[in-house]
């Protein structure tokens, strides 16, 4: 079997609080093969955007590993690490706070640049930024804009263009279209697509909504409250949920097909608790409609039940 | 030149300054403000090519005692028969002198405190805030008269006694504006490709930041000249014969009853300079703030 | 609620530890000899290095400062060198003019600011609230004891209405008051105003107005109680301000207050006084700021809960 | 048999600043029925909360203003009514429920004062007692416990506070909700359960609903009338079956269904649609989607498309002109719910 492009094994990050240690990822292993894609799904507060950040030790983890291309980033020093944040890159939800604003575009897209010094040559710089520009469907005369006057699709270009800057291998996609208009967000999940194609890029895709994270991805981490509660191909994930939390989100998405119309039967009761000094035991046990004793014992492990198909769940 | 650089050059680039200068230049008030401060600041920097110090700011002619305003005087003179107008721009070239060096050091050390704090967060950030806060704790004209009653009146003291005061304020008012830029997202965006942090402070924070702090700098300078005239009134300042308008107006305090425009003058002109700052801080801040409308 | 009392008051000794060590680090650095001015310059070399000795003076800076502290709490803020009365004395006796008149500047400041600032916010763009901005900016923008001298020129030396100095009757406290008030007035209206201005673009607000609430009742039902929580932490901080302002305001109206007895030791480098005063009007700022904290945890219900248990 | 209850002709809304005027809906009209769910989707700036905003004369008082056309509700006027007349009607007759809760509700009182309000706004004949035994009553139609009315707002989860926002809405039993994206602010999970109660709720009190959303997914859970706004206007409007199952599409909801990704089957690629959104300051000629639309024809550029009716259905689009043959000047108000 090939090494994973990206693995993580037992990752772990807590945040210490007043009242106590946030368990924000708890325990959480997945591995991204080369020119795939592994989607992230959870709702809010599941610790999804936290887990984006540690694999890029943007956060430091608490304890784990992060393999790239089989070897610990972990372990790195400042210098080694240096060299493979080039490889290594990421997009943000909000496109707003995500760019500096008072750079211009090309200021912005050539800042990586800048600072890793993969191109000194001031002419080569510019002709590099303007084929970012090209690459992600940017105008040439917004060049010298600066992000307030453009809108939010555009400025989420910028933010696609400043991550391919420095020819990265992974992209951690921190739900990049949430915060766009459905027609704009179509524009920008095909242009991802297509640099995928092109570019052979690994991506992992992180968002709460479901329909785009099947568009996406090959894989799916289903997360809450910090763990992994089921990991399996996309395919596989939406016909056969096993864990009653994936059973729940998949019944509770609304389907613009009136043949597919729920009845709003299938909804779990309660809602999402902190993750601050978890009990023992399955987190979701407490809206669990098959909640069982064993659940709330001892912690469960993921477990492979079919090909690929992980779980997290007491029943299985 | 290659074909992109001219490409580039002819969408040209907007300076941002440039655009906060022609959202300021609307505020008619602020407009205002800023040439009654030019002005302010233009008789202060030329005084000696207008009047001559010794002959007509410092010698005493008891001749000319208490002359009411006139062509000759136009402002009058003051008690010890000294022209009051050369007084007046002399006094203008303390006061704003004082004025705006204290709160330049202020800044210059409060933006150091401020910015270790606000970058590095934790421990550094939690000694030096507690710092500050008891030096806060300690309301600043009382501060500054303590450290007067130590060192003693004259200029240097009163800079020294006025700049430790502001300090802590300024040390605060960077930390927040740091935190403010600190949470967002594009200075995550410059750690994802190995940005330094001295690159992340000069480029991402400090030009992000620096808005509320130049306003709040402005506006300060307005009442530290207010403080200046205060403790020069209470006889802590400035000592006389040296021109000041708070220890002018202490001087004629006692003739007041019957020379009116000894205090009147000296009023109005702290008055004016202090509002004229204060609708320009008030004119900065809102062409800096509206997040950069669209 | 208690429990979170008991923590300011605690949270407070350190501070004030700190402010003293503070005060009394920079009165060491004052170059002034106290023997020598305590004794007068003909005093024989063996009287002063007596007097130095018995006064304690040769110890190490941190064993004074202790000694300091030790005699503090227990009222003894030392003998000043100019009268020879105990300090807390003199202190004790000149409280109660600064108190009262920082009391109505407060008074005045916030009974007239606040009332101009809401309406102010909710005649935006009239000339109600031009003229109010206008007034606040004059405000802020005059110097306060040149306001005092300009209230004495024409209510005492040309209207001969009240009486310029003096401490004797409620009316010489009166143009004192006002001059206090007009600084930290104007610093109200403009803040009441903007936090009013936020608040009504609130989505509560419209929430409110989505329920058929008349204008009035949105005001003072749902905006203003709002709008007045971060001005209560303003006037708390303002409070040291004002205390400030009053030490050059007791100097306009020549009162014997904390003020005047202050600049006079300043000038005669009377340092036991010095010391004291400017150690006592950082208490009363601290503790008027530990008020207004535990005022704020109990009107705004978001912090009280956090202290509340029920 | 349907009866109609609140009817919008031509109206038209600007918002006017300094700088610019913003023509926020132009000429909408649009008819709703009693005890019925109208879906109005559509993106950002088209217009959606304008036109709730206009229902309840909310609009902002210095910049936005109706400058055209009239709202009304039974034999009232909403546009000529007075202030006095609008205050009884909002909370009473017509509700409405905000897009975020965590703003939505006033920090500093009590869910339950917030909820008594309204009652005491507009029940004036009830006792305090039967005010609060209301109260009650309410927060346990919404799934929350009666007692917790003591507590206030941030002592909730953004899901409880958007029950307590819907509490407020219900409590006078009023004829009609706008409800302004409800869900947008919510999880999944969460969503599914406010819908479930918004819909429960809904056809316990016959109350009828405008229901605002971007989310197509939402409206064919809960709405039985869709109209699809671009720019201002309603391009499209049918029956949810019309909007979903319909062969004749205005060609931008056609882009707007190629933007979803569907769960349902597999799709590599989606078929958005380019360019944006019109500049909303400078009004433009013709259909205001002609720069963007694949099937652009001359005419489009400067007439405005007609209404074809096809039963229940209409479309705003010249591709369709010469289809079912109607005259010209066709209402929308007359296609509702003939079934």
């Amino acid at each position: 079997m090939s090494v994973p492009l990206i693995e993580t094994k037992g990752l772990k990050k807590y945040f210490k609080t007043p009242k106590g240690d946030l368990h924000a990822v708890d325990d959480v292993n997945l591995k991204i093969e080369k020119g795939k894609t592994l989607g992230v799904v959870g709702e809010s507060g599941c610790g999804k955007s936290t887990l984006g950040r540690t694999i890029l030790r943007l956060v430091e983890p608490t304890a784990g590993e992060v393999l790239y291309n089989g070897k610990n980033i972990l372990d790195y020093g400042k210098k080694q690490m240096l060299e493979v944040r080039k490889d290594l890159q990421i997009i943000f939800q909000d496109p707003y706070s995500s760019l500096n604003p008072r750079l211009t575009v090309s200021e912005i897209i050539a800042e990586p640049i800048k600072v890793c010094r993969t191109i000194t040559d001031k002419a080569a710089l510019d002709d590099k930024v303007y084929e970012l520009m090209e690459t992600v469907g940017l105008a040439e005369r917004l060049v010298n804009s600066y992000p307030h006057e453009l809108d939010g699709g555009r400025r989420q270009r910028i933010g696609v263009a400043r991550a391919l800057a420095l020819g990265p291998q992974f992209i951690v996609c921190d739900e990049p279209v949430s915060a766009l208009d459905v027609s704009i967000q179509a524009q920008i999940l095909n242009l991802m697509m297509d640099l995928q194609d092109d570019r052979g890029l690994t991506y992992m895709f992180i968002t709460h909504d479901l329909s785009v994270v099947k568009h996406i991805s090959q894989e799916i981490v289903v997360m809450y409250l910090g763990q992994c509660v089921e990991r399996a191909s996309s395919e596989e994930l939406f016909r056969k949920p096993l864990h009653p939390y994936t059973q729940a989100l998949l019944d509770a998405v609304p389907v613009p097909n009136l043949r597919h119309k729920q009845q709003l039967t299938g909804i779990i009761k309660g809602e999402i608790t902190s993750p601050i000094n978890p009990k023992p035991g399955c987190r979701f046990a407490a809206r669990c409609p098959k909640v069982t004793a064993s659940c709330t014992k001892e912690d469960i492990q993921l477990r492979e039940i079919a090909g690929g198909h992980y779980v997290a769940c007491a029943l299985y | 030149m290659t074909e992109q650089q001219r490409k580039k050059t002819a969408y040209k680039k907007k300076s941002q300054l440039m655009s906060i200068w022609h959202r300021f230049k609307k505020n008619k008030l602020a407009l205002f403000g800023l040439v009654v401060f030019a002005i302010m600041l233009f008789i202060a920097i030329f005084a000696d090519f207008i009047v001559d110090y010794e002959r007509d700011a410092i010698s005493q002619h008891m001749t000319k005692r208490f002359m009411s305003p006139s062509a000759e005087h136009i402002f009058g003179t003051d008690g010890f028969g000294r022209d009051m107008f050369a007084r007046i721009i002399f006094g203008a070239r303390i006061s704003i002198f004082v004025g705006v060096v204290t709160i330049a050091l202020a800044l210059a050390v409060g933006a150091v405190i401020g910015a270790s704090a606000g970058y590095y967060g934790g421990y550094i950030d939690e000694t030096l805030m507690r710092i500050m806060d008891v030096f806060l704790a300690i309301p600043q004209m009382i501060l500054a008269i303590a450290i007067v009653a130590a060192l003693g009146t004259g200029m240097v003291n009163i800079l020294i006694a006025l700049t430790v005061a502001q300090v802590p304020k300024f040390a605060r008012i960077v930390r927040a504006s740091i935190l403010t830029v600190k949470t967002q997202d594009f200075i995550e965006a410059a750690k994802a490709c190995g940005t330094s942090d001295s690159r992340i402070i000069a480029r991402h924070i400090i030009p992000n930041a620096i808005g509320p702090i130049v306003v709040q700098a402005t506006l300060n300078v307005a009442t530290t000249i207010l403080v200046i005239a205060a403790l020069s009134f209470v006889g802590l300042g400035i000592q006389p014969p040296t021109p000041e308008w708070g220890s002018m107006m202490a001087d004629a305090k006692s003739q007041m009853r019957y020379h009116e425009y000894l205090i009147i003058i000296p009023g109005l002109f702290i008055a004016f300079t202090v509002m004229a700052l204060n609708l320009m801080g008030d004119g900065l801040r809102d062409a800096l703030d509206p997040r950069l409308k669209n | 609620m208690l429990r979170y009392i008991a923590k300011r008051i605690l949270m407070m000794i350190p501070v004030i530890l700190g402010i003293s060590l503070i005060v009394f680090s920079i009165i060491e650095l004052s170059p002034g000899d106290p023997v020598s001015l305590m004794l007068g310059d003909g005093a024989s070399a063996q009287a002063v290095a007596e007097l130095r000795e018995q006064m304690g003076l040769n110890d190490n800076f941190f064993v004074r400062y202790a000694r300091y502290i030790g005699h503090a709490v227990t009222g003894d803020f030392g003998i000043s060198y100019r009268n020879k009365v105990q300090v807390v004395n003199e202190i004790a006796s000149r409280f109660p003019t600064t108190l009262t008149l920082t009391f109505w500047g407060v008074a005045i400041s916030v009974l007239i600011g606040i009332p101009v600032g809401v309406i102010s916010a909710i005649r935006q763009y009239t000339f109600i609230d031009a003229a109010s901005l206008f007034s606040a900016l004059i405000l802020t923008s005059m110097p306060a004891f040149w306001l005092g001298l300009l209230l004495i020129l024409l209510f005492s030396l040309k209207l001969g209405l009240l009486p310029a100095t003096g401490v004797a009757t409620m009316q010489h406290f009166l143009m004192p008051s006002v001059t206090l008030a007009a600084a930290s007035m104007a610093t109200i209206i403009r803040m009441t105003r903007s936090t009013m201005l936020e608040v009504i673009r609130q989505d509560y607000i419209r929430t409110a107005k989505a329920k058929g609430a008349s204008a009035f009742r949105i005001v003072y039902k749902h905006a203003l109680r709002n709008a007045l929580l971060p001005v209560v932490t303003v006037i708390g901080l303002n409070f040291g301000t004002q205390l400030g302002g009053a030490i050059v305001i007791e100097s306009v109206f020549a009162m014997p207050g904390i003020g005047t007895l202050m600049v006079a030791a300043v000038r005669t480098k009377d340092t036991p006084i010095v010391m004291a005063a400017v150690l006592f009007v950082a208490l009363l700022a601290s503790i008027t700021n530990l008020i207004v904290d535990v005022l704020y945890a109990y009107i705004d219900p978001r912090l009280k809960s956090q202290f509340v248990k029920k | 048999m349907t009866e109609k209850l609140l009817e919008i002709k031509d109206l038209s809304v600007i918002y006017k600043t300094d700088e610019e005027t913003v023509y926020a809906v132009n000429d909408l009209n649009l008819t709703l029925n009693k005890g019925e769910t109208l879906g109005l989707v559509g993106e950002t700036g088209a217009g959606k909360t304008t036109t709730a905003l206009s229902i309840m004369r909310l609009l902002p008082d210095r910049t936005g203003r109706i400058t055209r056309g009239c709202i009304t509700l039974g034999d009232l006027d909403i546009t000529r009514a007075s202030e006095a007349d609008m205050r009884l009607i909002r909370g009473n007759g017509i509700s409405m429920v905000f897009q975020d809760p965590m703003t939505s509700l006033n920090p500093i009182l009590t869910v339950g004062e917030q909820i008594a309000e309204v009652l005491q706004l507009h029940r004036l004949d009830m006792s305090p007692e039967q005010k609060e035994k209301r109260v009650d009553e309410i927060l346990e139609m919404v799934g929350l416990p009666a007692d917790r009315k003591h507590e206030y707002p941030h002592q909730f989860s953004g899901g409880m506070k958007q029950r307590v926002v819907i509490a407020i809405a219900l409590a006078c039993e009023p004829q009609l909700i706008l409800a302004d994206e409800p869900t947008t602010a919510l999880d999944v999970t969460i969503q599914a359960q406010i819908l479930k109660l918004m819909k429960e709720l809904k056809q316990r009190l016959n109350t009828a609903m405008l229901f605002i959303t971007h989310d197509l997914g939402v409206v064919a859970q809960i709405c039985d009338r869709v109209a699809i706004m671009y720019a201002g206007e309603i391009i499209e409007i049918g029956t949810t079956d019309n909007i979903f199952e319909g062969k004749k599409h205005h060609p931008y909801t056609v882009g707007l269904f190629g933007s979803i990704p569907d769960m349902t089957k597999a799709t590599r690629r989606l078929n958005p649609i380019e360019g944006l959104m019109p500049d909303p300051t400078a009004p433009l000629g013709g259909c205001k989607f002609h720069p963007r639309c694949p099937q652009c024809m001359e005419i489009c550029k400067t007439a405005k498309p007609l209404n074809i009716i096809d039963g229940t259905h209409a479309i705003g689009c010249h591709l369709f002109a010469g289809g079912a043959g109607h005259d010209a000047r066709i209402n929308l108000e007359s296609t509702g719910g003939a079934e």
